[in-house]
């Protein structure tokens, strides 16, 4: 099981579903993904919709963390919604939540950000 | 029950997976809630990724040990490489500390191991290797041996 | 792509399952067919079925021994015991041979795995033990090499 | 992942469901499952649901066996259904076919014994 990588461009959202097992293995593909749409196109705000990943570890935390530093130097944000518990717990380790919204759902997230 | 394995592979990250799938295999023999199952695949991946990348360098000639152990409802899980070592272990237990920021490593895998673990020891020799103990008691254990 | 794993465990009839789920998810970095799996799960099941039974007469203390390689598309499974060895291994690959019938064992353990697999090679030594190695060329393999 | 064994008794059929996975480690219940069975019960014939099963080897194919040797003496029958691809492969290798019959479903396997 890997990893899939949904990405939607809402007005100056981009908004990333993911799927399957996010690790190191994974995670590069999704770090070059998401970087080339930030430069591609005008991208201030990131939602990162979690709800059908089946596992995340501290590889995950990194993408999150390093995608946050590109889109802040123009005052981005990133929201992260639909996390499971121990997904949820990981955040909270991290001290990540400090810097990072979450929301429930992707309709929320997205609300946050004024674009729903 | 008592029950032993042990897995040999290569420093490949395609097996970071499967090295959490093999020990969340063995470990559902003594019948773990979802949620213990998912923190001890996250510690293995914690544990192996490290060896891949920090011991190893992610050199596919290194040779990553894991063992498991399960005595009644406790499971033990040694996760071992015979690469790089680490310097000080204190430091790299600290959360967020990294020695490959490049990579966008969180520095947090020594962090969650602590987190989703009952015990962490930890044994390191520069140029030698590493060798990471993790020790948890099931919940349901709990409440059968009383 | 090239990958190799090596699992020891225990001769308990637990670990069967947990000896085909493990190979299977080696397997799987292949992207085998879903029949291609079941077969060699079913191989698997097979070898260290023996293993414990025939090898190790049931007693845990005995170790059994997996090595998997992948290689392009070629999978290769050796299962070895160090347990009581077969005495004439021609008669032992006649299908409905069994040397356990009183455990209703069907006999058909080896005629399985020389359906489901290219190829097999038994090596065995009374006293000292039996090594199984099963090589199978996957499907999409073929596609893709030519 | 273990074995599931549902039984039901039809007239003098017992009609047995499995799901799962059989094999060396599970054979042993459901040997004693079904020998109790017939010791209990007035029971001729056995109908075999395999369709739940996810796996099955040679062990199964022991069961199977020495089931019919118990139910043939009083001229019962086996009659097998729901057989995947590799099970149905099983059975053709092994010369089980020749002994015991095989049904695509349970309602034909019943009505070939007259039950249903
Ligand atoms: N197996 C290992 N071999 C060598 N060094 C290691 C190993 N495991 C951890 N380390 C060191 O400990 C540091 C902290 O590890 P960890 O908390 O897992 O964070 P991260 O992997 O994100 O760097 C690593 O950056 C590395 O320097
Ligand atoms: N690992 C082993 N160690 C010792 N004897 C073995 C081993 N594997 C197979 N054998 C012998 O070969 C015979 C045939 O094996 P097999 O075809 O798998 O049928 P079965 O397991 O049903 O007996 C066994 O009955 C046993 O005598």
């Amino acid at each position: 099981m890997s990893l899939t990588i949904d990405m939607e461009l809402i007005e100056d959202v981009l908004c990333i579903r993911l799927g399957g097992e996010l690790d190191h293995h994974t995670a590069d593909d999704l770090r070059r993904q998401i970087t080339k749409k930030i430069e591609d196109y005008d991208i201030r705000h990131i939602v990162l919709n979690l709800g059908d990943l089946s596992f995340m570890d501290s590889s995950g935390l990194g993408v999150i963390l390093g995608r946050y530093k590109q889109i802040k130097q123009d005052h981005g944000e990133i929201v992260v919604c639909e996390l499971s518990p121990v997904i949820q717990r990981l955040f909270e380790m991290s001290g990540l939540f400090k810097i990072i919204r979450v929301e429930p759902s992707e309709q929320n997230a997205l609300k946050r950000l004024g674009v729903a | 029950m008592k029950n032993e394995m042990k897995l040999q592979f290569k420093a490949l990250s395609e097996n970071e997976s499967f090295a959490r799938v093999t020990v969340a295999a063995f470990v559902s023999q003594l019948d773990p809630t979802m949620d213990e199952l998912t923190e001890i695949k996250t510690v293995v991946s914690e544990a192996v990724t490290n060896a891949i990348i920090h011991g190893y360098d992610e050199s596919p000639d290194g040779i990553v040990t894991i063992e498991a152990k399960l005595d009644d409802h406790l499971v033990e899980i040694t996760v071992k490489d015979e690469g790089a070592g680490i310097a000080d272990i204190e430091e790299a237990r600290q959360p967020l500390f990294t020695t490959k920021p490049e990579l966008e490593r969180s520095g947090m895998g020594f962090t969650i191991m602590e987190n989703f673990m009952d015990e962490i020891e930890i044994k390191s020799e520069l140029g030698k290797g590493t060798e990471v103990r993790l020790r948890k008691q099931l919940s349901n254990s709990k409440m059968l041996c009383n």
